[in-house]
């Protein structure tokens, strides 16, 4: 499509300004001034609203298609909670206003939504106490590493290393990393969890902490899990959760009960806040009571009178991780969603994807190698190899896949599965639309052995087809230019 | 349940499908041990969508609300156009993930190459990146970004820059072998004598904002002069509508550019989601963080556009990555560009023109005010310091009770400035507004 | 200006192209003569979008808003689930016109298809139309094809239908050849004895409504039976969420089905826009107004939907339509499909119940108040009417005070009924709610 | 695409219930009780989502496409229109509330939206007073012939009559048989207006009224309009005017100068309320003073002291056409877009809407037959009857058109032009979509020319293809049946 630059022209414009009702003002001097013009497109109304509309609909979607992207949870997204963030007495909110009069009375039930849903948070995963700082995943790992050093720190003991298994998403180590720590990688087993002797080795007392998904980007709810976790413990190491996955144990398993000391969850997987194209997500982090004191500042309290107030007064806290108190607006749906389902609708939302997850590996078994079978729960993860080996590789099977309708699950990670297809159902698709996938996906295997050239011009339904990636790294354009 | 599309009939032909006959779903948790089962679930019953929004809106009662803003301080009361809503709410936006299929994501796609577009317009930098936390988080990343690209350690970071953002690289940096030097300012522009005092050979970058906390704007050539003669890099925060107006980084040869963009077209909404930006200079693209969206052809020789440069990224680098950052504020940089689309060249001078026209017509009306004094050591965009005669505080709490929020109270951040309001104005107040403002600030002082 | 996309430059081309070379768009009105020239047009100037926006927030704060409403009288403040909203929100949707060309409408064809099927769902009978404006010229529409259908031209309203409606149906037939003849009802069902009394071998049609305006629920069956004998038809008005309890009219044999769906996720909205809907029995199909969607198959035997029969309308057959009905209230129907949808079979069933259960709760904490009498002359759905010991706008205007609109007064249409409130209740209305206005009531009464 | 109906699963729900508070009802008498089924599909949520996105996608709308429907002024519907509709000041306001205190106090705000906009249509259209009720342009061409109707029976004066020129739009016909009438229909002349002698001759004294399209359906302002309203008046006939045309004219012309004694207006066309996939649109009446006092109850009065009150107390009054008010939510629209458009751009539009069209007549003119190409003003008809002849019928571009991503003109309309297709791109669309319109309609004739046969596929591109619509008279299927 057209960029919207290519319809600009100087004179048009999409949105009048108020008319002036106060004095031009005395200009500033010429060597504070922009001489140039800004370069943003000038359009009308109706061409914006034209043009993104059917950029729009270039989009597979969750609302539009299913999207089994395994890790990604990308359950749909009730509607009731967009409008619950939009009401103008939270979105209108200026995050100064509660330090305007002391404690915060101004904001009352702003602070209410976050002190409760830390208190939920808390309940669902067994841990102690929750920030809602972190505004991703992976910022709530960097928060999570960053109370690891912290925890360390405070008791005069300096560590080097943080232990991830192999299967562990590359935010893992890159938070790791960035907040100091060297990486120790341990491989995976047979079975497909990270494997023990290794493990075994590996901690010792310059190891920091353990950064685990549970269950695994397998599927895979470690046994051994317990062991860890208390191996670990008896190295002066802490125990860190990546709740990524955390949609498939609900009410059936708790990371604060397995061991762990710090969480993370991602509200934008496991709470059903939209993805938006990438984000924004919230990735919330909770501990347990003896590393609460780490915490961000500020920290929302209950007072005594029931009130609520932002509490600075932490010397042992970390310190800002956000400029306030995250991601509000994704904060307010979780905290929604988490009201309307309820203590059984959790739990249903986990047997189900669990069920859905199960279903749909049942439908592909016969036909697909699938590495690591047993016990998978939420999501399973395929190895095309063999197909890989004649010619047609993961990513073939991808783009055919969208021809027929379907966005493709995640390909090429967990990076221990080669040619590795991560599909993740969520609860909320149907059987009808599994069987659908299943003998889409079952067609394409078949079409795989008998003609394998089918899959080079696919997709031929969308208005690309195989971009190419290099010349984009050779030759970047990353931006308009007249 | 509502969100399940599978009926107790469905469940029961997939559960005997995989083998569990008698129909419960348990057994597909065997794996989970009962030792290894929650000790606790004690949440609260499932209620209805009129029930949840019921209560959620009786909460939203608890906060003051329909207060007149003056307060800023990085984060301001901009009007919304309606289309931003209506479009960001589309679906097959918001309902998508991070575009790694080219061919099912065009639209996410190109919309991350035209907002990487208007951020190099505005900032006149070369490259942008798709997105960033926040303003903070995205000044944070630039200081790494400095160390990495000078392999060097230490940063200067002005007084200027907002007390929130310094208070954050601070915390992200404990454990890194970095050193700071802050050089205070005091309600003008950055104190050059005593900025120059630090800026060494091992200086990495110098970070400055502009206009300032304060409101103050500046014009950092000659400091950005000064960082590259010692091979320091000059990272600065710019508040995006501000460059309707103002001098722009690029025309000062800052190397780094981050902002918050909350001011473009994103609800304030008690703090977030908000929308970090960053753009640089060419050279350094390959050390940016964050995802970068490409133009580049397909088979057929269409236009295409791509995730590019991914490996700088954490899912490629894991441990060598540039950050490990990986959901961003897609959706927010949507708002922006949309909003951005609305406004055009022409719409963003003239709001950058309104904002300060009324800020000025603010100041001119305070300053009419008895004991209000008015910072004036430096020009300003559209927010401004005064001083008062008695504690912030007390004139804000009474302030309040007149429905307006009259300022933030500097002494919050700056312990000697107990008396100092940070006051912003925006298109959004009318004049009218502004002289009930001052009619009742006069009240408060003096009757 | 932002609505129109074309710069000067470009009409500039455009005028030169046409032959107007000097750029005076004027010369393209030459024909209206100056004489023929709009003699004024003093109208405000145009605002922005936050200029209008905040002086219309302003008007409606000068509507008293949060009142807890137990007013119905045909249209009742039903919860709207979001799905609703965002999905009438799509630009494909809202933003089409009349599907006349299929192979561009697919969408809106379907979506009517759906909507005929479930409103011959819940009123059980064999088709339906793709709207009507609203209730009462559906009603009205109704009375016309009786009139068609019978070539007869007396018509016999039952008083339990909408005073609203009869005068509308009124005013519509002022110049037309039709006898009306209107049997009174107080408070309970429709009045047998007088009602046969005026059914004749001229009579066209008997329109009753069930629930009727007093609430009241009938098993119309054997007025039906009598209308029948008669060679007369039956027409009857229903209120669509009472479908979920109540005998549907296709039970009762009756001929011709029309209501008012605003109860279906429509926002009460001060009135409107709102949706009649109509179905009626198969072989009635041909005199029925409005437009009908069809299923049907393609070339290449795909199923399709169009807009059919359309022989009956005014596009076609000019002055020998059924109806000169164009555009309906296509989105409105939309709402209502979404949220039959959503609500399911089960889902209509429990509000209906729950909307029974409320009312009978209502009734009942009413009833124990002093000198309040609830009508009880026969069964009621949700909304009930109850005699106070004083003039019901007395009561009105001190609930009203309290945050309650208590119910609608009667004698506003029934001169001899000026002591009655009509209160409707529905699954809004909490038990607290219901709690605090039995004991506002009785405050206002006694205190 | 299946079904909402093929989902459906007994025990699925798409809404949940408040969970119930008050005790259960003693039950109906089993004589009252529905006892089947109540046959609404159970579905859940993200179903109900998933279909009606791709259902919505299957559409052509403004948002997405060009849509140069003539006669429909299909122009770009403001977003800000949308959300003030439905800010809950209004949105959530019971029409009987203002009945429950006398005189509307509790309903101030909606009542000078009315009053305020009907002001404002006055001014528009040169009428002294306005109702609000209609619902449609039809509703509001029914109410005027009753307010005719009402004005001779005052004088004692039956008649018979309403005149109407072929190139009337259906529904003036239809209004004025259902309101009671006959019509006499008056043929065009070769210039494309209502043939003046034919007129002459058709006006008498049991002529009620004309109703008229000015500029009318060929785009064309007759020259001697004021001829033809002085005429009628001349005879004791009233003018009525159908106002669906308007934003041809806005600024330049208004009815009420010309002579016209009764005025609908399409607030869906010219004031940019959306046409909705049909509706709802409004069709407000104005009417000169001496017509006022039959106007529709209730009337909404300004008090002396600045409020506004129901007037009900007038019995020269037609009734009520509407249950209340009209169309208000479509009302409010029309009244934020006046404001925000102002006198100088409400002017505007006319004039770029007058410019759009003429210059896209300018493309076409040479390639096509435009029977009455003299002074069009915001829309113009060509007749493809040369290619008819030859085989390819209007319908058959207009399938083709579809192929190329524009939504099809109106055709075979008006009928006075064979093979019409009626042309009005509106004021909000830019230069570059005219030109790619009128390249590709010029396209499809050359393809006409050499290769008829390429017409009968299309389109090929939809869901669909020429649906058999007289199989689906023959063979109504009207309704899912299980
Ligand atoms: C297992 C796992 N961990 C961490 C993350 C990072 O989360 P986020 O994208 O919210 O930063 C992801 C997200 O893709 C993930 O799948
Ligand atoms: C010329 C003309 N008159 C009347 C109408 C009828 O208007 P509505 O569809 O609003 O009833 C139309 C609408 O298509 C029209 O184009």
């Amino acid at each position: 499509m057209e960029l919207i630059f290519d319809k600009s022209d100087f004179d048009k414009a999409g949105l009048k300004l108020p008319s002036p009702d106060v004095p031009e003002a005395q200009p500033l001097d010429e060597v504070y001034l922009r001489l140039d013009n800004t370069g943003l497109p000038s359009v009308s109304e109706p061409e914006v609203v034209r043009h993104f509309t059917n950029l729009s609909r270039q989009n597979f979607s969750v609302d539009t298609h299913f999207y089994p992207l395994g890790s990604c949870t990308m359950k749909y997204n009730p509607r009731f909670t967009e409008k619950i963030a939009s009401l103008e007495s939270f979105a209108s909110l200026h995050p100064l206003q509660p330090q305007l009069i002391k404690g915060g009375m101004l904001t009352q039930g702003a602070m209410q939504v976050i002190f409760s849903l830390e208190k939920l948070l808390s309940e669902i995963t067994g841990m102690h106490s929750f920030t809602t700082q972190p505004m991703a995943g992976a910022h709530g790992e960097l928060t999570g590493v960053m109370l690891i050093a912290a925890y360390h720190k405070s008791r005069g003991d300096k560590r080097e290393y943080i232990i991830i298994p192999d299967s562990g998403h590359g935010t893992n180590p890159a938070s790791a990393a960035i907040a100091g720590y060297k990486v120790k990688t341990i491989k995976s087993d047979s079975k497909g969890v990270m494997d023990m002797n290794e493990y075994r080795n590996a901690v010792d007392e310059h190891t920091a902490g353990v950064m685990l998904t549970c269950p695994n980007t397998l599927g895979i709810f470690n046994p051994h899990i317990k062991e860890i976790t208390d191996f670990a413990h008896s190295h002066g190491a802490l125990m860190y959760y990546d709740g990524a996955n955390m949609n498939a144990i609900m009410g059936k398993a708790r990371p604060g009960d397995l061991g762990f000391d710090i969480v993370h969850l991602n509200l934008h997987k496991t709470f059903s806040t939209p993805h938006g194209g990438g984000g924004p997500g919230a990735g919330p982090v909770g501990v347990k009571d003896f590393l609460s004191r780490f915490l961000p500042v500020s920290r929302i309290i209950m007072r005594e009178d029931g009130s609520y107030a932002l509490d600075y007064n932490r010397p042992d806290s970390i310190g800002y991780i956000s400029p306030f108190y995250g991601n509000f607006g994704i904060l307010l749906r979780a905290y929604a969603y988490i009201l309307y389902m309820g203590k059984e609708g959790l739990i249903e939302a986990s047997e189900n994807a669990v069920l859905n997850a199960n279903y749909l590996k049942y439908k592909l078994k016969d036909k697909f190698n699938i590495p690591f079978p047993e016990d998978t729960l939420h999501e399973f993860v395929i190895s095309l190899k063999d197909y890989a080996d004649s010619g047609v590789r993961a990513n073939d099977f991808a783009k055919a896949l969208i021809d027929v309708g379907f966005h493709p699950p995640t390909i090429y990670f967990p990076l221990n599965v080669k040619e590795a297809v991560m599909i993740e159902p969520t609860e909320t698709e149907s059987k009808e639309t599994l069987d659908a996938f299943a003998d889409a996906f079952t067609a394409l295997a078949d079409i795989a052995d008998n003609r394998p050239e089918y899959f080079a011009d696919c997709p031929t339904g969308s208005s690309v087809c195989r971009p190419d990636e290099t010349a984009a790294v050779k030759n970047p354009n990353l931006r308009y230019k007249t | 349940m509502s969100y399940f599309p599978n009926g107790s009939s469905s469940r029961s032909v997939m559960l005997e499908k995989i083998g569990i006959p008698d129909g419960s779903v348990e057994q597909l948790f065997k794996a989970i041990r009962p030792e290894l089962r929650a000790q606790s679930f004690n949440l609260p019953e499932g209620k209805s969508e009129f029930e949840v929004e019921h209560y959620i809106r009786e909460l939203g009662s608890k906060n003051v609300n329909n207060l007149t803003y003056f307060i800023g301080g990085g984060f301001y009361d901009h009007y919304i156009p309606a289309a931003v809503d209506s479009l960001v709410s589309r679906g097959e936006f918001f309902t998508a993930y991070t575009p790694y299929q080219p061919e099912a994501s065009q639209g996410t796609l190109q919309a991350i190459y035209e907002f990487q577009s208007c951020i190099c317009s505005i900032t006149g930098m070369d490259v942008a990146n798709a997105s960033l936390y926040d303003g903070g988080t995205a000044l944070y990343e630039a200081a790494m970004m400095s160390v990495r690209i000078t392999k060097r350690n230490k940063i200067v970071m002005d007084g200027g820059v907002s007390p929130i953002y310094r208070k954050m690289i601070r915390s992200y940096t404990t454990n890194l072998d970095i050193g700071f030097s802050e050089v205070p300012v005091c309600h003008g522009q950055s104190d050059r004598e005593e900025l120059y005092k630090h800026i060494d050979d091992d200086t990495a970058a110098i970070i400055l904002q502009n206009p300032n906390f304060f409101g103050a704007v500046d014009n950092h050539s000659d400091i950005v002069q000064k960082a590259h003669e010692h091979g320091a890099l000059v990272i600065s925060s710019v508040y995006p509508v501000s460059l309707g107006m103002l001098k722009t980084p690029a025309d000062m040869d800052v190397d780094i550019v981050t902002g918050e963009g909350q001011s473009l077209g994103i609800p304030l909404s008690f703090g977030g989601p908000y929308l970090g930006f960053m753009a640089c200079k060419q050279e350094y693209l390959r050390m940016m963080p964050g995802r970068i969206c490409g133009s580049t052809l397909d088979i057929k020789n269409r236009t295409a556009y791509v995730l590019t440069m991914q490996t700088r990224e954490q899912h490629i680098r894991r441990e060598k990555a540039t950050s490990n950052i990986c959901s961003n504020q897609a959706l927010c940089a949507l708002r922006a560009l949309i909003y951005m689309s609305l406004l055009g060249d022409k719409g963003l001078k003239q709001l950058a023109a309104q904002c300060r026209n009324k800020s000025e017509f603010a100041k001119q009306r305070l300053s009419e005010i008895k004991g209000v004094n008015v910072m004036d050591s430096s020009p300003t965009f559209n927010e401004f310091t005064i001083q008062l005669p008695v504690n912030a505080n007390e004139v804000i709490g009474k302030m309040i009770e007149r429905g307006i929020a009259a300022g933030f109270p500097l002494g919050r951040y700056y312990p000697h400035m107990e008396d100092y309001l940070l006051i912003a104005v925006t298109e959004k107040r009318t004049k009218h507004e502004i002289i009930r403002f001052a009619d009742a600030l006069e009240d408060v002082l003096w009757s």
